[in-house]
């Protein structure tokens, strides 16, 4: 065990997997001679070679598109995009192409590409530059999503999806590169669909992923005082997300929160609200509610960007809604 | 430059193969037979039967909505070609994706396109493949001028000249983007723009599949070799509507005469007789085809209903696990 | 009132705002000389000139993003998007710029532009040209998004939109162009937001929009004959959604369907499910179920398409479901 | 050519304002005072200045990430530009956008722009709208030479060329794409994709704020007059880092000292020198800019935090009724 940064976990993972498989290729804006915006690539051009480590210019369009065409060609394309606000971009071939291929042609080819991009606010980068728009791929029937919360996690889950024959969005988050956590020396695999529980509990509990996993660990440990025992599962992935881990923890808790940095409306939340309101209706004891930013582009200013998205602080109003909410309880129209 | 007997017989052949699958899939669909939406290249074959005689097996070509003669072309198996197009569980993609998505990855036919331009970074990738894989092979992109106006054009060119990647431009120019002529629809010559870059460019008449084939093949050559991609634009005619059932309003009827007098099959066909095949020889060998293509149209319309099932198991490759929705 | 067809009454709504307001100018591929790929702008390059009816090369991305700059110019620009799948293309402008510069540039402008662009399957028109991508924009703070089911609101809703100070995703349906409904000579308002009673009932409630009304109001005829009555909400908008009318339905019949023809999972059903389901916990019989396309791409054989696209009998089958739920009913994981 | 004294002046002040200003802005920078990212232009003043000289009121620019040259050159409220930066209520976006989104309608200032190449087409359509409404005016486009591989550049050279659009491409060219060379990114030259395209292009010393002057008033006039887009590529050097903070290890001395060599205020210092314009007057002039600035830093410092409530209530142009989310 060694203690290694989120950033550092998906360097080690993109090198293991170049290591072990000759078609894995990497490409995309600054992630070769530089290393990366955010130095997640670093020492992998040097270790891999410049036929295998490119910088692009800037066309996210034709990073994805090749991607597609590389993948269908027998290599393993790992393309980054350098802030998920530029996935817009990428979409058609991401979305029309990669998405689409194996199944319209009938399952004759598989596309096994990763693209890389980082979400999430935090930094003070303003409204194109913060966003989280990971419901948007989960909403498109052939893409997978995963959104690692950690650096175990981001190792597992990358290398998991490299190894996918299928394409894969791997959304990264800006303010957790630098974060610290174990990594093993032959870490545990992890398979893209199942989560993780990341603090049992029996009284109610909170979905989330990615960034908000350390707001929920910190609400739950706040309650835990207080003698309220909170369950928090880490999705781990969002496309496909492991129903069954949340039913099996609302069987317990008959209470769920859903919590995500993205902005609530229609985001993932709500597929995992309107399911677990559907399946679990005779046993929850309280309405599933969500906790997310709120609906406005992510601002600039320090206190607008606080305000504007979720911590731990609204997860503990919804936890403590939850816990308070009494039959009777109605929200008129 | 001229090709021999032996060279342009199995040329002349393929076209006719298909201009008389098209023939055959334009009455299949008026019939109703045919799903969806249909856009044939009547009248454009010489293009992708010259390009795609210049190429190996190998080698991988990325087409677009109007792609029934790049697969062709390329060799996708017939019987799975009609199928696929008729909607049958037999075709090449199961009946997922007809005519605009028909693909044989069997034989590097990378799919139809039914986005336009969207073919263009697929094939970069495909020639990027050949490259880093060292397989020897090139990749076509086949695209219309209409397609020209896409931005992924641009940076296609642009990311193909930086990495020197065996990959082929291959513009059709019929001269039309759906209902709007080439002229309303984009301001550079593809020469030009592709100079800009240091792309190599050249043009050729699209109805003569002997140009089209010894420029193809000598560009292919060069890409082949490791110098970079090359641009080949082919000045062809679209002879039938955008799509079939489209009545060309929007089109005169000096434009529609002058698209009709260069016939592909006319200008190799006579370049046959008079290298003197007899008549007979050549009607034989479109009489083998038209055969093919029944024989193709009724295992089809035999085909069985695709299966539901199959298709909703199947949206991501299957492995062991995972249920996803 | 006279009968009018869906696509001939956007027709309509396109020159009387040209008429009205000189500032309104159209632009997209095919829009001009040929009339539009399904005739709904045919003669306005005739009526309104050159100048404000134009044709444009196949250019998404910019056709979009000249939109932001010339709706932040005084002009009120109307584009179309051939098929909504093709707004792969243009999201960046949509996105990036269309839906935040207001908000972003301290409410200094306004970007007053719509883009008109049909979703949906029924034509075997395959993957790429079949998508209802919707919930996509919905999850975008800034943009709105409308989805008429008929002549009378598409006429209505689409001068709204273009009234509307803030860019509009204005959602046609091929396979409603051709369909026939009243007009009045004086059409009557809608305002983006407000959703429409389509059939008044009592014993459950279907929110639905676009072409699926039709579907909903079919199924609730046939419940008719069995003596259930059944509400139809016609959304209308999707972005703001009128969740007021919803929770007044749902107060009244308790069971709640959500019904549309884009892929269910994380569909903008998603959203309405789970906040019906927390606002109205306490007083509904059943859980809210939603009904939708199969997770898969559209396919294209008619028998597959037909199978993968939600329809009357889904529709039907869902309300049964809710009608029929009991209490102790508990799908285990 | 040259300008005259009057001419000069305003020039040399309006860059002496931005090299200020930035300055000021790396120092509440390094001070953590400026949340996020900050990109600076020094050594890039002359291109913004020179343009924005040629430019009328009316006429309007969209800029890029690197944006506080345009928006000070073609006169935003100094004020409301620092209180922006700074994330204050104040702030000419009320503290929404800061350094990456900086705009002011008033004076034409469509904003600088977090995505590459984002500005190319909103400009395109500002000009449109020039041409529609017969305003007489024209719009700009600034972009890096990064920028130059995005797909829409091409779309906007294309329909600009089409609709013979009163717009200016602006190409800022610091041979930087944040940490790669341009030779590693873009494969063309600017003007010989312009001219593939049929528009004019031209390139200037983006360092002699006389030349882009005269060259700017030239094609402005050209593009205002109705004939047409006009290509203006500047080269020009950065001087610090993509952002603040970069440690810039991938760029080495020399290219740096290359940089530094042409100095914007430099050159145009000597010019002014050479006129005849004494020292102190320069100084004098100087030393108002910076009390401007300092006032403009002053006043942001005590401005109050941006209402968060306001902001909520603003993510659609307020009129009567309607909740959202
Ligand atoms: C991205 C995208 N935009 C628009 C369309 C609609 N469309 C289909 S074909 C076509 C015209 C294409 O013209 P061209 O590239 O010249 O090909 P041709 O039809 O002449 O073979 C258009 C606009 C599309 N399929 N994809
Ligand atoms: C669409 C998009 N891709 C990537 C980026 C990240 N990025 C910001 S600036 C930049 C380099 C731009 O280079 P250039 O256009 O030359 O402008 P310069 O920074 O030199 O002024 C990149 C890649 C972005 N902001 N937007
Ligand atoms: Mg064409
Ligand atoms: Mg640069």
């Amino acid at each position: 065990m060694a203690e290694t940064r989120y950033g550092m976990a998906i360097n080690r993972a993109l090198a293991d997997a170049m290591q072990a498989d000759s078609s894995v290729v990497l490409f995309g804006e600054d992630v070769a001679a530089p290393g990366g915006p955010f130095a997640v690539t670093r020492g992998l051009l040097a270790k891999f070679g410049p036929e295998r480590v490119r910088d692009t210019p800037i066309s996210e369009a034709t990073i994805a598109g090749a991607a597609v065409g590389a993948a269908m060609g027998g290599l393993k394309p790992v393309v980054e995009i350098m802030f998920m606000d530029f996935m817009t971009l990428a979409m058609d071939a991401l979305v029309n192409q990669a998405a689409k291929a194996h199944f319209m042609f009938g399952g004759q080819c598989s596309v096994p590409m990763v693209v890389r991009t980082p979400h999430g606010g935090g930094l003070n980068a303003g409204p194109q530059h913060s966003q989280c728009l990971e419901a948007w791929f989960a909403h498109v029937p052939g893409l997978k999503v995963v959104v690692p919360s950690n650096p175990a996690d981001a190792y597992a889950l990358l290398r998991a999806a490299i190894a996918d024959p299928d394409p894969v969005v791997f959304v990264e988050n800006k303010t957790l590169y630098s974060a610290k956590g174990e990594l093993a020396e032959v870490p545990q695999p992890v398979a893209i669909g199942d989560a993780r529980i990341a603090q049992n509990g029996s009284d109610v509990t909170i979905v989330t992923y990615g960034a908000s996993v350390a707001a929920a660990l910190k609400s739950a440990a706040s309650f835990a005082a207080d003698g309220i025992s909170v369950e928090v599962i880490d999705l781990r992935s969002i496309q496909p997300w492991d129903e069954r881990a949340v039913l099996e923890s609302v069987a317990k808790t008959r209470r769920l929160i859903v919590a995500h940095e993205a902005v609530t409306a229609f985001g993932v939340g709500a597929e995992i609200a309107a399911r677990i309101s559907e399946l679990a209706f005779g046993e929850l004891a309280a309405p599933v509610l969500r906790v997310g930013a709120d609906f406005m582009p992510i601002p600039f200013a320090r206190k607008l960007e606080r305000a504007c998205l979720p911590g731990e602080a609204d997860i503990t109003a919804a936890v403590r809604r939850s816990l308070d909410w009494k039959p009777n309880t109605r929200i008129t129209p | 430059m001229h090709l021999n007997q032996q060279q342009l017989l199995p040329l002349y052949e393929a076209m006719v193969l298909i201009r008389r699958a098209e023939e055959r899939l334009s009455r299949l669909f008026g019939d109703g037979e045919v799903p969806g939406f249909l856009h044939l290249s009547i009248g454009q074959e010489a293009v992708p039967v010259g390009i795609c005689a210049a190429l190996q097996a190998m080698d991988t070509v990325a087409s677009t909505h109007r792609g029934h003669g790049h697969a062709l072309a390329k060799g996708v198996n017939l019987d799975g070609f009609f199928a696929e197009i008729l909607g049958r569980e037999e075709g090449l993609c199961r009946g997922r994706g007809g005519s605009i998505h028909v693909a044989d990855l069997r034989v590097g036919m990378l799919g139809a396109n039914g986005i336009v331009g969207g073919g263009l970074p697929i094939a970069l990738g495909s020639a990027l493949a050949h490259q880093v894989r060292r397989t020897g092979g090139v990749s076509v992109a086949f695209f219309g001028d209409g397609a020209m106006a896409e931005g992924v054009l641009h940076e296609c060119l642009n990311l193909a000249s930086l990495w020197k990647l065996p990959l082929i431009f291959a513009c059709e120019n019929n001269g039309w983007s759906e209902f709007s002529p080439l002229d309303r629809q984009f301001a550079a010559q593809l020469g030009a723009l592709g100079n800009a870059f240091g792309i190599p460019a050249v043009q050729v008449d699209g109805s003569d599949v002997e140009a089209v084939c010894s420029e193809a093949t000598r560009i292919v050559a060069v890409a082949r070799r490791g110098d970079g991609p090359q641009i080949l634009e082919c000045k062809t005619f679209r002879w039938r509507g955008h799509y079939e059932g489209d009545p060309q309003k929007y089109r005169d009827a000096g434009d529609l005469a002058d698209a009709r007098s260069r016939d592909p099959l006319a200008v190799s066909g006579a370049r046959l007789e008079a290298m003197g095949i007899p008549a007979d020889r050549i009607r034989t060998l479109e009489r083998a085809v038209e055969a093919r293509i029944e024989t193709a149209v009724a295992s089809a319309r035999l085909g069985r209903e695709p299966d539901y099932a199959a298709a909703a198991a199947d949206v991501y490759t299957q492995v062991a696990g995972g249920a996803h929705g």
